[in-house]
């Protein structure tokens, strides 16, 4: 042990921190294509207080930190690239406090999703919140950390417009309260006070997230869900528009996969709803099924099936895209994600299919609307093997491909990679660039969090 | 590079206190009940050659001297690596160190054997006496209790460990005899399906008369007398209850007999 | 004419204090036969030491070399094989000392008489010698008797056989033999001490014993924090040498250091008894053993059946903060 | 071993370390995995070890005792079998297991893996006490050496040497007698049944151990057969039948379910408190018997059943499984799963946490002494409950 690990030791415990190549061995990757990069050390803090103190040490010595949650986005941002220590935050795993009345939940940033929907559905049956499409060992925090959405996105958009106030460390080891729990003892809003989003998106570029307050809403106690299906993509963005003009519908999620080859060449467009009453579904199925739906399913563009009393399709499990991953059983997946315009749904989807089709791929594409259609978030998703070097490369090749087709359409790839970030930064407004620049400088003048990530040239 | 390494069989009295019997002759302990095993420094001495086997070369043939049981014994040794064992047939339980060691001088002498290794001692009898004296039958240069050893160009460097930590260093001319102490390498793993696979390897059987030794070559010097059980200590008083009530009576008994 | 020869063995200028044991057993057995004690060193420096011999032995044979200044096989074999096919002693005692046990067989081959090592007694009745032996990890005593014969030659264990002043005032005689220290077969390169900084668990008045039953590197630190509370030195067993958790200063037993501190608490030790004879001295005994069965139990005078890894800390706590 | 000669080549690099394995099915813990609630990092996860041998095996990483040590820390408790969504999921296990074998195969295993085995070896036990000593426990018990009666009553290492666990041995010994039930033990000739020699990777010794005690239960003519501890019952009932040893075998709480249900148990004497039932992972998640434990428990008058909220299918292993028992790469920590479990237990307000298991039973036991929770929290082995239940009134 060197005198760094040794110092880390004494701040978390010998058990919690390592620089055995084990350790290096497994944190030096994640779950994509991205190539791997060695840390020095893995530490895993319990408490603020670590963090804070890990930090200090890591600006005094001038070593990168990498704040680590379930180390699910996929695109190599909680991967080394500068080496240095990686910051594992799963032990951080308290839920804080649920408030029921004000609805939000202060959780310690390595909570995972699956455990605050488990803790919700045990000791606060009406309050949901809003959970990403990941396996379940994905964490609030991180989820925050990268502009993350998932259910509920529709009605409420982005889950990190739905944080009330966080806990970060700084680079150098201040730690900070933003939102009422600065001056108030409640952690139930980011307003009025100045703007200071400078944690949300970031990446762990600017700071270590250790406590967030998200946004509860509320939990219907029946679900039903309905798909239309159609062949004719080019319609779907007016479809979504008028489902979402209904205000009726939960989430909305159009999506066209190759596999299997039943559904190969159709869209589908899920329609999530939920109720207190049967009464309250049955009205709201009515709105969507005959206000809107109607007309296209009797001019003959596609059918509808569910949302309707009598038919009850089984709702789906959280989405395991660990299962959809091993079509190629090889273990290996990646997409890229973008917040689009609703309206280059169709555009997405042509184009999508002909990367996947160069890089022999089954094209899977998915849509989901953020917001009244104010957006969506589209994936063009890659499976490969993970024993085939070629097959990596081929779904490398394809996500750079995605990368620079969503900018082409006039989107933004969200939580990109390296390639990603470096071709938005090249398209960004200077002064806005510059500005980043100026705000990264002024919170972590050392560079040590998360270097090699959204790095202003 | 050739090496022999003379290895034994000894009852396994290490785990359980009140196992050991007196036989009815007083002259040994019962065996009856007592599960049989390698000698625990023999363990290293063999691992020992055969790393340096794998990095020099040659072959590692393990011997040994003592009836027919302790194939077993060599078994465990081709398993774990020895190309070749060989068994001079006499029932070493009744023959002293001297008479030992001068069967193993007459085989080894036989045998192409550039280092030669012995456990430091044995877990029976503990004696540490074989290999400086088959050294010294052999007229080879030895050192005992080697803790390191590193062989280069014809030489052995090795470190013998002393009391306390300190160590001499010497430097051996091959052909040369070490015998090795617990603690200079970990000794491997030998798996069941290794063992089965040893059965195709060679162990051969001596008779004192292929040595060309008389039998008298096994007049002990040394005469066992008797055997008594040892007596036993006086028994701890055993502090009784949870890891916390424990610890307190503990600390307790200690302040008040004035230790701390 | 009837002699016995003890093997001064030594080290920084001193004798080792096991060939003061059997310097003192040699007179004691020299007494009673009434029969002269010899006692040979071989030394670079005779006048630092051969005359504390001599307050035991009737004389003392100062074999004059060169370097090194502690004792090795080499030379005292050449030495000792030549004064013992001289003087023709009943018996020859040395310590059963890692030196011996490079020298004493080898010796005995050399010089054809039969040997016995380790022995825990030594009579001598009417000329004939038996000893006794602790064989089977100390579970059985082997007593044995020799063959008619000029010499035997036997070593002693550490740390069992009393010490008694000697007040005797023998003669020094220094002898020069051809002592080659350098054979080209066998060259001494030299002596390893272990790191300066390591603490002489002999002198502690406390010692902290880790055994194997710590399972791991990571657990000292419970065994550490426990003898800085008892004002304590950590000592181990032999495994926790060989795996490497330790250095071998820490050792106590056979192939370690003896001790004689005032509390000797062992933690995860079974207690085989090439480690409690290098104990025995110990005024306390204490043993937390998950293994209620282990062989420690019988020697220590208080026992605890559990696991270390947690009464250790507990009774660290115990330790610093007594309850009221 | 080169990865191509690894059984699971095509299969270990399926794992996409998406951590469903590291969850009971309610999510509500990231800890239900033993060795990663113990060390919450990656690297004890099962996707994590799955790519560190993966690594190994494919000469990325070099074989240390550390890496050892990870590999060992799985106690094959299943849960990540349980929860892992891939098609390959029932393989998990045993492509750990498989790599336990290679590491053996090379002989490099950590030294106390090393001890485990080479005392099966020499003793037949893991503790590597003498065989002459295995049948001390029921001295003075009546219970008869097996002579062709119904049962072979197989108690195997645990409860034969240790010494809380003896206790337990005895318990269902006198239970039987009062069931009526004909059997008889092996004694001194009882031998180790190898199922966790097996989980450590050891098959040559698995397979010696399975065929010697085959070959004595037939010798015997031994048909049927009750086991005290869920390891012992495992290995008969599911590994020894491939070597040609099929046995009625049946775990002891479900011989004691129908002794009770058909009335040959009189239990009516009761045991009044509050209960909650710790399930062994080779009793559960192996074997699927969740309901004959509890089935007994709730027959006996008195007893309030309540359960933690991680219970059947999702329990919290007590980290004793895969050798761990002994091997205790799991221990010395307020993390241990033994002492996370006692404080689940705790928390349902049970008095009592009863157990199946002579391995959960020392393991549990050895966490409420570290929790200092003696005073709240007792355990007992089912059987126990059950012999104080059929004390005739009065006695």
């Amino acid at each position: 042990m060197d005198s760094i690990c040794q110092s880390l030791a004494e701040i978390v415990g010998e058990g919690h921190v390592s620089n055995r190549p084990e350790e290096l061995y497994i944190y030096s990757r994640d779950l994509g294509t991205a190539e791997p990069h060695l840390p020095r050390y893995v530490v895993a803090p319990r408490t603020t207080e670590e963090v804070q103190q890990v930090v200090k040490l890591a600006n005094r010595e001038k070593i990168p930190v990498v704040p680590l949650g379930g180390g699910l986005t996929l695109a190599g941002l909680v991967m080394p690239l500068r080496g240095g220590i990686v910051l594992d935050m799963k032990r951080m795993d308290s839920i804080l406090e649920v408030n029921e009345r004000a609805r939000y939940a202060l959780v310690e940033a390595g909570v995972s999703q699956g455990k605050l929907v488990a803790y919700l559905n045990t000791h606060h049956p009406t309050l949901v919140h809003s959970e990403p499409g990941a396996p379940g060992q994905a964490t609030v925090a991180g989820n925050v950390a990268i502009h993350g959405q998932g259910d509920l996105a529709q009605p409420y958009g982005f889950n990190s417009d739905m944080v009330n106030g966080l806990e970060v460390v700084l680079p150098t080891g201040e730690v900070c309260r933003i939102g009422s729990c600065s001056l108030a003892q409640q952690w139930f809003t980011q307003h009025p006070l100045p703007d200071l989003g400078l944690f949300l998106g970031w990446c762990g570029t600017t700071g270590v997230i250790t406590k967030v307050s998200l946004r509860l809403f509320p939990r219907k106690r029946i679900r039903d869900m309905g798909m239309f299906v159609l062949e004719d993509g080019d319609l779907v963005p007016d479809i979504l528009y008028r489902i979402s003009h209904t205000e009726m519908a939960g989430d909305l999620i159009a999506w066209s996969q190759e596999l299997p080859v039943t559904v190969s060449g159709l869209h589908n467009i899920s329609i999530f709803i939920s109720g207190d009453s049967e009464e309250e579904l049955e009205l709201k199925r009515k709105l969507i099924r005959v206000g809107i739906l109607g007309e296209y399913i009797h001019s003959g563009v596609g059918g509808l099936v569910g949302l309707s009393a009598n038919v009850r399709p089984r709702l789906p499990r959280r989405p395991p895209v660990s299962t959809i991953q091993d079509i190629k059983k090889g273990g290996g997946f990646e997409y890229v994600g973008a917040i689009m315009p609703v309206d280059t749904y169709p555009e997405c989807c042509r184009r999508g299919a002909e990367i996947s089709a160069r890089h022999n791929i089954a094209y899977t594409l998915l849509g989901r609307v953020i917001g009244r259609s104010h957006a969506m978030m589209f994936s063009w998703s890659y499976v490969f093997n993970r024993a085939d070097e070629d097959s990596v490369r081929e779904a490398r090749e394809a996500l750079y491909e995605s990368d620079d087709l969503a900018l082409e359409l006039g989107g933004i790839p969200w939580k990109p990679g390296v390639y990603g970030q470096q071709a938005v930064m090249e398209r960004m407004d200077p002064n806005t660039l510059s500005l980043m620049k100026k705000v990264k400088k002024l919170l972590d003048p050392n560079g040590i969090m998360n270097p090699g990530n959204w790095e202003v040239s | 590079m050739d090496i022999v390494v003379a290895v034994k069989q000894v009852p396994d009295t290490s785990e359980v206190v009140d196992v050991v019997e007196i036989d009815g002759s007083g002259k040994d302990i019962e065996r009856g009940t007592l599960v049989s095993r390698i000698n625990e420094w023999d363990k290293y001495a063999l691992e020992e050659a055969l790393q340096w086997k794998q990095k020099l070369g040659g072959t590692v043939t393990a011997v040994t001297v003592g009836p027919g049981e302790w194939d077993d014994t060599l078994r465990r040794a081709l398993a774990m690596g020895a190309d070749r064992a060989i068994r001079v047939d006499e029932d070493a339980t009744v023959i002293d160190c001297s008479a030992a060691a001068r069967t193993l001088a007459a085989l080894i002498g036989r045998l192409p054997h550039d280092l030669v290794m012995f456990g430091a001692q044995s877990e029976d009898f503990g004696s540490a006496q074989l290999g400086p004296m088959v050294a010294e039958m052999l007229g080879i240069p030895h050192a005992a209790l080697v803790v390191r050893l590193q062989v280069e160009e014809g030489e052995a460097h090795v470190e013998r460990e002393l009391e306390g930590g300190a160590r001499d260093l010497y430097t051996l001319r091959l052909p040369a005899l070490l015998t090795i102490q617990t603690g200079i390498n970990r000794p491997r793993y030998v798996s069941f399906s290794s063992v089965r696979k040893a059965r195709e390897k060679e162990l051969s059987v001596m008779s004192l008369d292929e040595l060309g030794l008389p039998p008298q070559a096994l007049t002990p010097a040394v005469e066992l007398a008797r055997l008594e059980l040892a007596p036993a200590g006086k028994g701890a008083v055993l502090i009784s209850g949870a890891a916390e009530e424990a610890a307190a009576r503990l600390a307790t008994i200690l302040r008040e007999a004035g230790v701390i | 004419m009837a002699e016995i020869l003890v093997v001064a063995e030594h080290r920084d200028g001193k004798p080792a204090d096991v060939s003061l044991e059997m310097l003192s057993t040699g007179r004691r057995l020299a007494d009673q036969a009434g029969c002269g004690l010899l006692a040979v060193v071989v030394t670079s420096d005779v006048s630092a030491f051969a005359p504390r011999l001599a307050r035991w032995a009737d004389s003392v044979l100062a074999v004059k070399t060169g370097k090194p200044e502690h004792s090795l096989a080499e030379p005292y074999q050449k030495a000792l094989a030549s004064v013992i096919r001289e003087r023709k002693p009943n018996l020859v005692l040395l310590g059963h000392s890692s030196f011996a046990m490079d020298l004493a067989p080898a010796l005995a081959v050399d010089v054809g008489a039969p040997l016995a090592t380790d022995c825990t007694n030594i009579a001598m009745e009417n000329g004939a010698i038996t000893v006794t032996r602790s064989i089977y990890n100390g579970k059985v005593n082997a007593l044995y008797s020799f063959a008619p014969c000029e010499t035997v030659i036997l070593t002693g264990r550490p740390g069992v056989f009393p010490v008694e002043e000697g007040r005797g005032k023998g003669i020094v005689e220094e002898i020069d033999l051809p002592v080659h220290e350098e054979a080209e077969y066998k060259r001494f390169e030299g002596c390893s001490e272990p790191e300066a900084s390591e603490v002489d668990i002999t002198k502690a008045d406390v010692l902290v014993a880790v055994g194997r039953g710590v399972k791991e590197k990571g657990n000292l630190q419970l065994a550490e924090d426990l003898a800085r509370a008892l004002g304590g030195v950590l000592a181990c067993s032999r495994p926790v040498v060989d795996y490497g958790w330790l250095p071998s200063g820490h050792q106590v037993g056979l192939s370690g250091k003896t001790v004689r501190p005032r509390l000797y608490l062992a933690l995860g030790i079974s207690g085989a008894f090439q480690h409690m004879v290098g104990l025995r001295g110990s005024k306390m005994i204490v043993a937390i053993n998950k293994d209620e069965k282990a062989p420690i139990f019988t020697d220590a005078d208080y026992g605890i059946v559990g696991d270390v890894l947690e009464i250790v800390p507990v009774l660290t706590k115990h330790i610093l903060e007594p309850r009221r | 071993m080169a990865l191509t000669e690894y059984r699971y080549s095509d299969v270990i690099h399926r794992c996409f370390r998406c951590g469903y394995c590291k969850f009971p099915t309610s999510f509500i813990e990231v800890n239900n995995c033993p060795a990663y609630a113990r060390y919450r990092l990656e690297s004890y996860s099962t996707g994590g070890r799955l790519w560190l041998i993966r690594a190994w095996l494919n000469d990325e990483l070099d074989w240390s005792e550390h890496l050892g040590e990870i590999v060992y820390s799985c106690a094959a408790c299943k849960n990540c079998a349980e929860q892992c969504p891939l098609p390959f999921s029932d393989d998990i296990v045993d492509m750990i297991v498989a790599a336990k074998g290679a590491m053996v195969e090379r002989g490099s295993v950590p030294s106390a893996v090393k001890e485990f085995l080479e005392n099966v070896d020499r003793q037949g036990n893991p503790y590597g006490t003498a065989r002459s000593k295995r049948g001390e426990w029921m001295e003075g018990t009546g219970i008869q050496e097996y002579d062709g009666q119904e049962f072979l009553y197989y108690v195997g290492c645990v409860g034969s040497y240790d010494t809380r666990a003896q206790q337990v041995a005895r318990a269902l010994g006198r239970v039987l007698q009062k069931g009526g039930v004909s059997f008889g033990v092996l004694g001194d000739r009882e031998n180790c049944d190898g199922n966790d020699v097996g989980k450590l990777g050891e098959e040559g010794l698995f397979e010696a151990l399975a065929e010697e005690n085959i070959r004595q239960f037939k010798d015997l003519g031994v048909s049927k057969i009750v086991t005290l501890s869920p390891h012992a019952f495992n290995a008969i009932k599911n590994d020894y039948p491939r070597l040609d040893g099929t046995f009625e075998v049946r775990h002891y709480s479900q011989l004691l379910r129908d002794l009770v249900r058909a009335g040959k148990l009189d239990v009516s004497s009761g045991f009044k408190a509050k209960v909650t039932y710790h399930d062994p992972c080779f009793l559960g998640r192996w074997n699927a018997e969740y309901e004959a434990p509890r089935d007994v428990l709730r027959a006996v008058p008195g007893v309030e059943l309540v359960e933690m909220e991680r219970h059947r299918a999702d329990a919290l292993c007590c980290g004793g499984g895969g050798g761990n028992f002994y091997t205790d790469f799991l221990g010395g920590s307020e993390d241990s799963p033994s002492r996370i479990r006692v404080r689940d237990a705790c928390a349902t307000g049970a008095s009592i946490v009863a157990t199946a298991c002579p391995n959960c039973l020392t393991m549990l036991e050895d966490a409420v002494k570290a929790e200092g929770l003696d005073d709240r929290l007792k355990v007992m082995d089912i059987s126990e409950i059950v012999g104080e239940a059929c004390q005739a009134r009065g006695s």
